[in-house]
């Protein structure tokens, strides 16, 4: 049992979270988001150069060989100054798809693309009617000769908006709920019949929804299986969930941090805020909340390539659950605690607290994992 | 003990509700109903409105102007304009500013403003928090130095809501700096097109553009815009804040959410099924019932004290805590049911339900409901203090 | 629109207060419990003598014709000092049984002789299987000729150990768990065949199992219409909730005003506990806790005679959801900030402590009643 | 990064699981499931059987009798006897006095009564807590006067756990009322069969005997069972609670309880389904389940932390906080679980079933687990002030 980080692993913490502190302070942030774009291209090209973009996969893939605990350590680091750039579309979501389920080919032209920075992906599942059911897929790929022409609409896509590939969802076979029958396509983004209405998610970063019209792709871009495309799907959702988590723990201790900074300063009364027992108390309460997501973290990156997947799957839920209940109260803690400041767009309080939102309902809300872990618990 | 209306009250009721129905416009309705924000154009055409059917100073005595209702009577008005699917109106004409002058002001102030606050003429705001005083709203530094026959007033003052539609303002000034902190406090009325003030916005958290800073650079302000004695802000301040309080509680509205929230629930889907077959949701959305339920007949008893003729005393309290709760909830619950839609923003129904739309929105903006008007950490002391005695 | 009382009902409150305050202190009722029976009977005459017993019947049925509200003046009062004696299960359940379903004959014996404080009566429904469940009955009463003959067990009956008569649910016809087909009947404890398992329950009273083994008894023993007894139990319980309830705010309140002198008094660290501000906002949570949840029990008594029985039953089930859920945090607060003490035999904090703890499971769990409301708000 | 055991300690684990296997009783195993209280003599004869496995004073090092495992042998020790369904017993003198001793002690000291402990010959209480003094420590009044070569001690002791089956005792005295109030503390063992010694119950509030007021009426007590110097008794006292308070988080112990608990929910019926059955029951034990998952974790890193050689620092504080409140939820839930047979207090099998008898008692007790061994408050005062720095 070994709770310590690797030499490496301590040299990448500290260079991702030097990045935040030196180059990505809250007023750049605002200034990349502001841009038509909404991130900036160079730094991710600065990702791929420090070799952060390929550190989770493994050497013959063209990676540093790391996992899920490699992940986390950027995306915490990412969460501490809510770093817009793709990393978990493209690298987490795309990446993990390509890395599980590509092909030879795949692996090499895009994966290989994706680690160098070239390339930016994303992962198209969540349908209108389809909530956070990865299974409720409306969307065909009915198969003409050696073709598959897909129909449909995929929402809320994470990162929809910059991708240059996607990674869709269809049904190749049965029924609109049923898991089997879905199949993975790798689509190109600017393909004849792909449409993309791109737009800003709460926390200043793109999403997009993408509708395909008889989009026309052969064989070859199938990733994975035919008709077995849940199982990797599902896979995938769970590493960028775990990832997700980790990023939310670097914003929660960035509302701890700020929050206990701000009332040993702010005066009322003729006196510091934190003197108050009240404030005392909620403000071990935030760090208490931190510290046990911390272990939630920690245990989901631990199981996450477990090869028995109800237990990887109950601790993605069980830490999505958690971190979820334990992001939200801390975030609302920090806006009140704050008072009127707390509630302007001027102060990063307000968008760590809308970025907390966010992740309490991305990939499932907290209800929804809270009722897959009961499921698989049974 | 009894929750009836007499014959006479339910005659009213009646009056009310059919008013609401032939006269609130489709699409101020729409538009309170999925929360998206109102323009200065709209909300003022919308009190026009109101005001022209003698239902925009609905608080105030007939003397100056007002209907004269009973405590029930208004709460009957206010609930059916609520369950109307109607906007309350950002009147702090109406609520804050009316009657402080008329129990503190000089027969010319009333003559002058009231009569524009009762028709909408006037666009008032409230200078009151500065930064840095936060919750400790008598350690104000704005200052006002008598010179001849006027003040001039310097400092700056923030969170002004509507700072920018306002063409008045009435605002917490220092006239004294050598007394106790409390007794050097005057209130005074500010033309907002004076020369010297500057109104620069505050974005909030939603994304709107609800609060200004307001800053005053050597504004001067006649003496007789001064209401009340010098020194007798801090009085008139307080007076104010406890009739603020039971308005902030929002009841009447929040159970107008609560029952479109319901609707939602039964109207859309997951997976093919209503959103309420989800046992989770449905005993969360009934435990929001019961909850408001508490509010609601919270709200009757501190209303039976208003009639009997007892002024809302620390109790208020209770209720903005607890109706600034529901209200917090409630918005919770509609993220919860937008799921992904709730990432979702700025955007149009091209891109999500409308329903929706304006969800986080609303949750964001609604943090800052345990925030204003006294936050609840302050109503809380002002209970422990007052009405447990603890010191 | 009127919340005050009549100067009737005033009378009443000063009286039952004034006797609790001057005859009923922690002491005696210890002395009470103490005792083989575990009531005072001098006591309950006393009560009977007042008009107590019969304050919410008809003039008709030999009472004062009051109602809910006066029903929850005396229940709040008996609260604030934990008072034992069977009023909930003699007047309250079983009153209400005859008031509501009984013969002239039933009434004009049993509920007269209540009124005179001369018989104590139970209402046994419950069984092993059935948790909450009403109108699971597996209880039988078979007939034969001009009888009826009784056979099953009743659990946990409230006053069970002292009734002279229990009101019982018997399944006359239908399956065990449907609602038609349920009957009362009326039973002497003392009738062959009835054997009484009395045993304390967590707040010093006295409760039984009752086992009925080929009792007897003929149609006139019928309370309310032959198949018919579900509806009637049930506005029987919901009124029984409805007391309960108001007992609850009188305990609630009561430690909520023993804590309070508690942390004025008790000095930590050189100070009363009092003055830190933790400890006061706990108070105010309190406060709020025991002042909205009278505004329930008031919304309910005003509900209970209501003639639509979903708005009833609505109110009833709100109010004891928000009372259990508002209660149980102001036992658990009082006891916590008492510290040791709290936790002690000694102190009557935890008495009262205990007394919520099951005023929270009785007649319906907080959860139960959660669901029964839901399922009548769809 | 990783929860692996190695080879040796799967063994280990290995040869615990199937020593308790093959040694707990059943009668013993059914008694704690149930919570049913234990006596004095089954508690020693249990732990009697431990020790000659040499599994009682697992925290000790070789040297003085102790198996000298590491963290982790500790950790995989404490798991299987909780997952076997075995008490941990009422060993005061392994977990509190052993270590002071070994830190503190004379060697004299050290030879007399280790090995007593280590055998399970003596049962030593702990005389902390004063009437009055509560969360308050330092302000104890219990005085030691020293008179030739003994102390004459006089004073009251309350909350003394077993004070009644206890033959020593380890306590805070007063030896110094002239200086700061912790400088004049001293920390000394005495004999429970001592003249002046006065026993009396307290009652707690699931009706059982667990604790005691302890008084002392001129009692003399050997100069020479002072542990450590005169004044030193605080610190000492400071090193205990460190040691008390992960050990109170009772992590392990929850584990069990809350299978114990999923088995019942999925045994025990309600209508004629089985409890699990119950959509609302179904998702608080999953949210039960997750916290404990939290708790564990976290208990992995102080783990981690104390095999690496660090002191447990003010992080226990939170693991005791935490893990009482999921011992105080586990223990609603059982409740909530029991039904109607919630209310029944001392009964036996025949008026309810037997995994519900005691629910409420074990409710009603472990109400004090937040406010024994530094109450819940207290742990937060100690984290705001040594770990965040509020002042």
């Amino acid at each position: 049992m070994d709770f310590s980080l690797s030499s490496e692993q301590k040299l990448i913490k500290d260079g991702v979270e030097k990045f935040v502190r030196n180059e990505y302070d809250f007023e750049t942030r605002n200034k990349i988001i502001a841009t038509e774009d909404g991130f900036d291209r160079a730094l991710w090209k600065q990702f791929a150069e420090l070799g952060w973009l390929g550190i989770s996969f493994s050497e013959e893939d063209g990676g540093f060989g790391g996992g899920a605990i490699d992940t986390n350590i950027i995306m915490e680091a990412f969460g501490s100054g809510m770093v817009v750039e793709p990393y978990l579309a493209t690298v987490v979501l795309g990446g993990n798809a390509l890395a599980l389920g590509g092909t030879p080919t795949q692996k090499e032209e895009v994966l290989g693309s994706v680690i160098a920075g070239e390339t930016l992906l994303a992962v198209a599942y969540a349908e209108t009617q389809s909530r956070f059911q990865l299974s409720d897929v409306a969307t065909t790929a009915a198969k003409s000769g050696e073709q598959y022409s897909l129909n449909g609409e995929k929402v809320v896509v994470y990162g929809g908006a910059w991708a240059d590939k996607v990674i869709v969802s269809a049904r190749t076979s049965g029924d609109q709920m049923s898991e089997a029958g879905i199949t993975l396509f790798l689509v190109d983004a600017k393909a004849s019949g792909v449409s993309v209405t791109s737009y800003q998610s709460m926390d200043g970063a793109r999403m997009a929804n993408i509708a395909m019209k008889n989009v026309t792709v052969g064989a070859d871009a199938i990733v994975g299986q035919l008709d077995q495309g849940y199982a990797l799907l599902d896979q995938v959702v769970d590493s960028g969930i775990s990832a997700l988590c980790a990023e939310a723990i670097g914003e929660m201790n960035a509302l701890f941090q700020k929050t206990l900074a701000f009332v040993k300063e702010r005066e009322q009364f003729g006196v510091a805020i934190g003197s108050f027992q009240t404030i005392q108390h909620r403000l071990v309460d935030m760090f208490m909340a931190v510290e046990s997501s911390r272990s939630m973290a920690i245990m989901n990156a631990l199981k996450l390539s477990s090869t028995d997947v109800t237990e990887r799957k109950k601790a993605v839920s069980a830490a999505k659950v958690y971190i979820g209940q334990n992001s939200r109260h801390c975030a609302q803690e920090a806006v009140q605690l704050h008072g009127g400041i707390g509630v302007t767009e001027e102060l990063d309080i307000g968008h760590y607290f809308r970025r907390l939102t966010l992740f309490c309902g991305a990939f499932g809300s907290t209800n929804h994992h809270l009722k897959r872990f009961a499921d698989l618990s049974d | 003990m009894n929750i009836d209306y007499t014959k006479e009250e339910l005659e009213f009721q009646q009056e009310v509700r059919t008013w609401f129905k032939e006269n609130l416009p489709e699409d101020v309705k729409r538009k309170h109903q999925i929360g998206a924000p109102f323009s200065k154009d709209e909300t003022v055409a919308w009190q026009k409105t109101l005001s022209k059917a003698g239902y925009f100073v609905v608080g105030w005595p007939e003397e100056h102007g007002g209907p004269g209702w009973t405590a029930t009577q208004r709460y009957i008005f206010d609930s059916e304009r609520a369950a109307a699917g109607a906007p309350v109106g950002m009147s702090m004409g109406v609520i804050m500013l009316g009657p402080v002058l008329m129990a503190f002001g000089t027969q010319e102030q009333k003559d002058l403003y009231l009569p524009r606050i009762k028709d909408c003429d006037d666009w008032w705001c409230q200078g009151y928090s500065e930064p840095g005083a936060g919750s400790d709203l008598a350690s104000l530094k704005t200052q006002a130095v008598l010179d001849g026959d006027e003040y001039v007033i310097n400092g700056t003052k923030i969170w002004t809501t509507y700072g920018h539609h306002a063409n008045l303002c009435f605002c917490l000034v220092r006239t004294d700096n050598d007394c106790k902190q409390q007794l050097g406090i005057s209130f005074i009325l500010i033309d907002m097109e004076a020369e010297g003030i500057d109104v620069r916005p505050i974005i909030s958290i939603d994304g709107e553009h609800h609060l200004n800073q307001v800053f005053f650079d050597d504004v001067r302000v006649p003496k007789k815009n001064l209401v009340g004695a010098e020194g007798q802000g801090w009085t008139i301040a307080k007076y104010l804040l406890t009739h603020e309080r039971t308005t902030i509680a929002g009841v009447a509205d929040s159970k107008l959410n609560f029952s479109n929230l319901k609707e939602l629930a039964k109207t859309q889907t997951a997976n093919g099924a209503p959103l309420i077959e989800d046992e989770q949701l449905r005993l969360k959305i009934a435990e929001e019932e019961i909850k408001l339920l508490a509010l609601e007949y919270t709200n009757f008893r501190t209303l039976a004290d208003t009639a009997a003729g007892r002024a809302p005393g620390p109790e208020s309290s209770l209720l903005k805590v607890k109706g600034t709760e529901t209200q917090q909830s409630l918005s919770e619950l509609r993220v919860e049911m937008a799921g992904n839609y709730a990432y979702v923003w700025k955007a149009d129904e091209t891109v999500a339900p409308a329903e929706f739309l304006h969800a986080t929105e609303q949750y964001n903006f609604l943090r800052a409901c345990t925030i204003y008007g006294g936050s609840t950490e302050v109503q809380k002391n002002v209970v422990a203090k007052m009405l447990l005695g603890l010191k």
